[in-house]
């Protein structure tokens, strides 16, 4: 047993940094780690920066553009980009549709979106979720219906992050509705967001950000060849992409990244005249959570390991997502608590590039309420958390 | 011991409740919001006629000679209807402390307060000295005709929108000053909060008041703050429950009508059990609650201090339970702006933290 | 509102206290207020006692020798009974058997047993869970087989606190097999202890002590007048009865005495130098659970008071034991923390009546483990929390 | 970075487990319970010839120079199989402390640890002042022709078994003395712990002893005393594991098959999502334990007892839960003494208070 890190991943650590340190722009970096939005631009730039590297799709196969990297290798990278104030590349192109097309898409499909994913050149959104259709997802009513070689998509996609920004989206449609379970007759296809008919509807979240959208389909014609794989066999490929996820899904960097800013904030305030930071009940509660973090980094290092070696991973990702998102919530939670009054302000425009009127208290006090309120959604979106414990439970208890 | 209220206080919300639910609903709550301003003159003075200005107030200045437990019940409507009014910091702050004071114009404030026709603000609260009200770095110092002030209020609630702010300031000890919004020298640094109520800090840069600005005598306020932030806390907890009682009342409701998987989620056991604690935890908060409504007129501090403390901390803690729990059980139209449970949610934030949040009253209550 | 006890009130608690004082035999309050085990005498003598000043049954309608007090008054003599080192009356006669002779019973039956519950002299234990039928009361097996003027009965009945000095016992009995639901079919009987075919066996549980017992029955013939109320109508005397526990549910008295022993375990226990009760840490968690324990009071009263008006009983006894339970625990937690490496040796016996080997450690610090590990039943005997839950979901929920 | 044992270790643990499920079941240990001793002479002879004592001791007192993960290894076993054999107190605590200070003895000691002939205990913590190991009241006065001892040692793990007893005493500083059990003016108050293990208070009151009792340096022994504490932690922690793997195993399987309402308890909801938050805690606490091992032979004080007490205080934590959650599943059955589940939980807590509870090890974390 060895956990410190072996000399060729120290090597490999030191490669990123240094990369990091002469790629990494600025305001990038910036935005990144005031805990502000990054513009479109912002993000895109970044994931060209990374794709010309070709580090911007690093779990695929080698052979479509990944680098080979091990799961350590991954979780080295992940930490560095966040002590360095990097932003993830978005998860959507990368790290779901890419492996469903290069699992079960054709070889047209590859050569045509492939491409644009590793440049990022191509804005994915993700169209799962609908109103009626949350934590079952295979209620989704959104149908495609075949007509020449063409499908007639109408219908209601929800929670679509960032889709304001979108070029293209892939969804989940309903291809047959007269199928015995909800999970038969399901269909994976990508549409142009830019064709007739799609529109997208900001949604405002409670932290006054618009992050997420309602896009609608009305009698919009997709091509046939924009089905991927079978049809009626999206759900398969659903299943693939959400258990595709547990690489990062623990949220490690981020959260340690948050811890050293929760730090900051802490020993900026002050409380009987000292240091917040000193204080010996604020102490004991950033222990219990930097050790449940220092605990869960091991933790996810060793089961993507386990995975690698045939675990199941099913309950491997669900559980990293369940005290992943645990471990961020209580981060952003004594964050909110150390800012103290100035948290009370709403100020949702603070962390806006370019927003340059006069604070109640630092950016990061004002920053911290919105971010609490914001990240209650980590343990709802992309499976609540219930739905992970039911999903464990089946796999480990049988029920 | 009994748990009623009299048939005047009964009477005084059912007449609230109706007023608000005709004329303040969500949607009315919103539009406000996009005006960026806590107070519509219109409503202000509709709430004035019911008399909920007046109701606490001595009769010698047009009050009703009312106590803590009318505040509560006030508080608790304006809570239920996310009114951003600034209620609390006139009627119960700014009302008390011109009472304890005394002084030649304190009758006629009062009675302005009654009517909702002037508007003051308090603050204590200084930057970087977290929940303790009598941290004090703001200074008065004595002139030739009264004093100048320098220093800085965080957070003043109620600070947006009054034309008189009474502050603390270090004369020689903890001293109460009375100064027109508008004076030379003061910057309103004026916002509203995460739930659209209204606040200000209060910078003040040598600001010169005449002798006749100094409140009750130099140095000898601490007590007054003290007390004045009790009654603001037992205010903020009054309209926590307000706030819980309509959070409940959306949870039960979406619970029994959303469905998933073919079934309403509130027949998923771990809800149904979730929510059950939340119920729980309601009563016990409802119970300090009311407490801390008789309590907080209570002369001896030490038990007014005990009972606020237990109260603020306990419905702290509720509160941010119920605010986390609510928002998981409805997912994620619970995370929308254009649903109200969010609003509930920041509410709640702004009560917890306001008048000391809950570690501070936790300290206190382990030090008393 | 007026929360603090009228001179009526007030002037009742003096009596209390005043009969308390000149009527708690010596070694019954050195027991009880050690965390001793009160031998079975000590029990029927305090028993005895209170009948006699007319106080074991206060709860009973006057006719049957009731006290007539209301809810506060109650609560206002059990914390009495605490402050002062009294034991409360064991319920399983009083408060659970009584009401139900009382409302379902026959004149018979009521002339011959309500004397005894009075006076202490008959112990009853309970004879309701079995093996199988834990927190599924319903499905409970043991027989009762009319013969003639008797019903043969056979089977197991468990958990039986104290059943051991068990002169009777009141059983929930199957009558009738063949029942479309569990919940039909069954009856309720009391059984003579002392008949032949009934079998007492000690449970000891994991704190060492022998506290509940295992009671079978083989082949033992109880007359038929034993029946109460209906033959297979017992269910809905269980109900009655289970629902009518709700005034001291919530161990308000209990839980303060426990709350003046921790803050006296802690005063004692050092740590860095100093009290342990002045340390900042083991403050904030004594406080929060005085705090918690301070709302149960008024929760308690006010529930009480509003049952008393009309508010459905069903979820008010359901929400005091849930809540009162977990802070009986967590108070007894905190006791077995204060008392530091001195919880760890294990003696049972040192609570026993006349046990007088050396201690290590304090006679607080000795039983505080045990205590701890031994209320970890209150949470699962007489309707496990999880139980309570779902009877509170169901009737505010509708599931 | 790997996480894997070597295949000495595996070996090792499968010949433990091999004896262990042959000759120690739980009938076994509750048969050895009532006896009213921690220690069975042949099963402590068949633990010695496994090697399991030697496994971690250095090659010349005829060991095999193993380190701390061979400790952990062995460590769970035992707490797998509710063994109450003094393995930490002699392996652990005083083959440290033997080993440490040198000497001329110290070598043949070591090789009477090795083979389980001779057995020692360490005793640091005295009554009165909780967790924290470098309280010292024991004094240690210089006599003509050696030292004399008064003081009182609690809760000695081992003391109950051990012929010499290694304490804590003052000697103008912190200083170790190795003393026989039946000295004279020595009481050895023996009891057996909540799980079996045995334990002693040592009271010494002028106890003389030759000038060799003292171990090392007089005065020097602080750094020693950590040390070793935080190996018997780190033992204690994998010792949990143990139990902890052993209690899943029970509760799922109760889970799985005890039918309520005619259904399998686990396929109720709440029980079922508990469950899977206790699998989670497990792999958390697992990992902290591996990270414990590890660093337990950390020369760098800071780094070690860092991960020791984030260690332990992670599984402090998570035992306790553990504790309270699987009796509450169990319902009835958890709550007897004839069942495991509650020996094993009472191991747990045994564990969770030696060598610094939870609360000792989070603020010791803090300060670091």
């Amino acid at each position: 047993m060895e956990l410190s890190l072996t000399a060729e991943q120290t090597a490999f650590r030191d490669e990123v940094h240094a990369f990091l340190k002469e790629s990494l722009p600025e305001d990038i970096k910036h935005t990144q780690t005031s805990g502000g939005h990054l513009s479109k631009e912002q993000h895109q730039r970044w994931h060209k920066i990374l794709g010309d590297k070709g580090w911007s799709t690093p779990l695929w196969p080698l052979e479509h553009g990944g680098t080979g990297w091990s799961p350590v290798e991954y979780a080295v990278f992940d930490e560095e980009c966040y002590r360095m104030g990097a932003p993830r590349v978005l998860p959507f192109s990368v790290s779901m549709l890419g492996p469903v097309l290069i699992n079960f898409g054709n070889d047209e499909q590859r050569k045509r979106f492939l491409p644009g994913i590793r440049s990022g050149e191509d804005w994915w959104a993700q169209g799962f979720s609908e109103p009626g259709a949350g934590s079952d997802l295979a209620s989704l009513k959104t149908s495609a219906v075949r007509d020449g070689d063409h499908y007639v998509v109408n219908g209601q996609k929800t929670w679509t992050t960032l889709g304001q920004h979108g070029d293209w989206i892939f969804c989940l449609v309903r291809t047959d509705a007269s199928a015995a379970k909800p999970q038969i007759g399901i269909s994976f296809i990508l549409i142009d967001m830019r064709d007739p008919g799609v529109e997208v509807r900001p949604i405002i979240t409670l932290d006054g950000s618009h992050e997420v959208n309602e896009v609608w389909f009305t009698d919009v014609r997709v091509p046939a060849e924009n089905l991927v794989g079978q049809e009626n066999m999206g759900w398969t490929y659903a299943k693939f992409l959400l258990q595709n996820e547990r690489i990062g899904i623990a949220g490690i960097g981020q959260s340690k990244e948050q811890l050293v800013s929760l730090r900051r904030l802490a020993s900026a305030e002050k409380k009987n005249g000292k240091p917040l930071i000193e204080d010996p009940s604020f102490r004991a509660k950033l222990s219990e959570v930097e050790i449940e973090l220092r605990a869960l980094d091991l933790t996810n290092k060793r089961m993507l390991v386990e995975t690698e070696r045939g675990m199941d991973p099913g309950p491997v990702s669900s559980m990293l997502k369940i005290r992943g998102s645990e471990v961020a919530q209580r981060l952003f939670e004594l964050k909110m608590d150390a800012a103290g009054l100035y948290a009370l302000p709403f100020q949702p425009e603070a962390g806006d590039a370019g927003w340059n009127d006069q604070l109640a208290g630092t950016l990061a006090q004002a920053r911290s309420a919105p971010h609490y309120l914001n990240t209650r959604k980590i343990s709802i979106f992309g499976g609540s958390n219930e739905i992970q414990r039911s999903i464990v439970s089946k796999m480990m208890l049988g029920f | 011991m009994n748990f009623d209220y009299s048939e005047e206080q009964k009477m005084l919300v059912q007449s609230l409740e109706r007023t608000l639910a005709k004329t303040y609903d969500f949607e009315t709550y919103r539009s406000q919001l996009a005006t960026k301003s806590s107070h519509d003159p219109a409503l202000w003075n509709s709430l004035a006629e019911l008399g909920i200005m007046a109701m606490s107030l001595p009769e010698a200045a047009g009050g009703f000679d009312g106590n803590h437990t009318d505040i509560a019940l006030i508080s608790a409507e304006l809570g239920r209807r996310l009114v951003p009014e600034p209620f609390v910091s006139n009627v119960v702050l700014s009302a008390f402390v011109l009472n304890a004071c005394g002084g030649d114009s304190a009758a006629e404030q009062l009675g302005e307060i009654a009517t909702g026709e002037r508007k003051f603000a308090v603050g204590f609260y200084e930057p970087g000295e977290r929940h303790n009200p009598l941290a004090l770095s703001t200074k008065a110092e004595k002139t030739a005709d009264g004093w100048s002030i320098t220093g800085h209020k965080a957070v003043v609630l109620g600070g947006d929108t009054a034309s008189e702010l009474i502050i603390s300031a270090d004369a020689g000890g903890a001293s109460l000053f009375m100064i027109p919004a508008d004076s030379d020298g003061l910057t309103v640094r004026k916002y509203q909060l995460l739930d659209g109520r209204g606040a200000a800090d209060l910078i003040f840069d040598n600001v010169s008041v005449g002798a006749d600005a100094l409140l009750g005598q130099a140095g000898q306020a601490e007590a007054i703050i003290l007390d004045a932030v009790d009654r603001g806390a037992a205010a903020l907890v009054a309209d926590s429950l307000g706030a819980i009682e309509e959070i409940i009342d959306m949870t039960k409701e979406y619970l029994r009508t959303r469905t998933q998987f073919g079934r309403p989620i509130g027949s998923f056991q771990v809800l149904a059990h979730r929510m059950v604690d939340l119920l729980v935890d309601y009563e016990q908060a409802k119970s300090m609650s009311m407490e801390a409504s008789v309590e907080a007129d209570n002369e001896d501090a030490a038990t007014r201090q005990k009972a606020i403390s237990a109260c603020k901390a306990k419905v702290g803690a509720v509160s941010r339970k119920f605010g986390k729990e609510s928002i998981q059980m409805h997912g994620g139209i619970g995370m929308t702006d254009e649903y109200a449970l969010g609003a509930y949610v920041k509410r709640l934030l702004v009560n917890e933290t306001m008048f000391g949040d809950t570690d501070y009253h936790l300290e206190r209550y382990s030090s008393l």
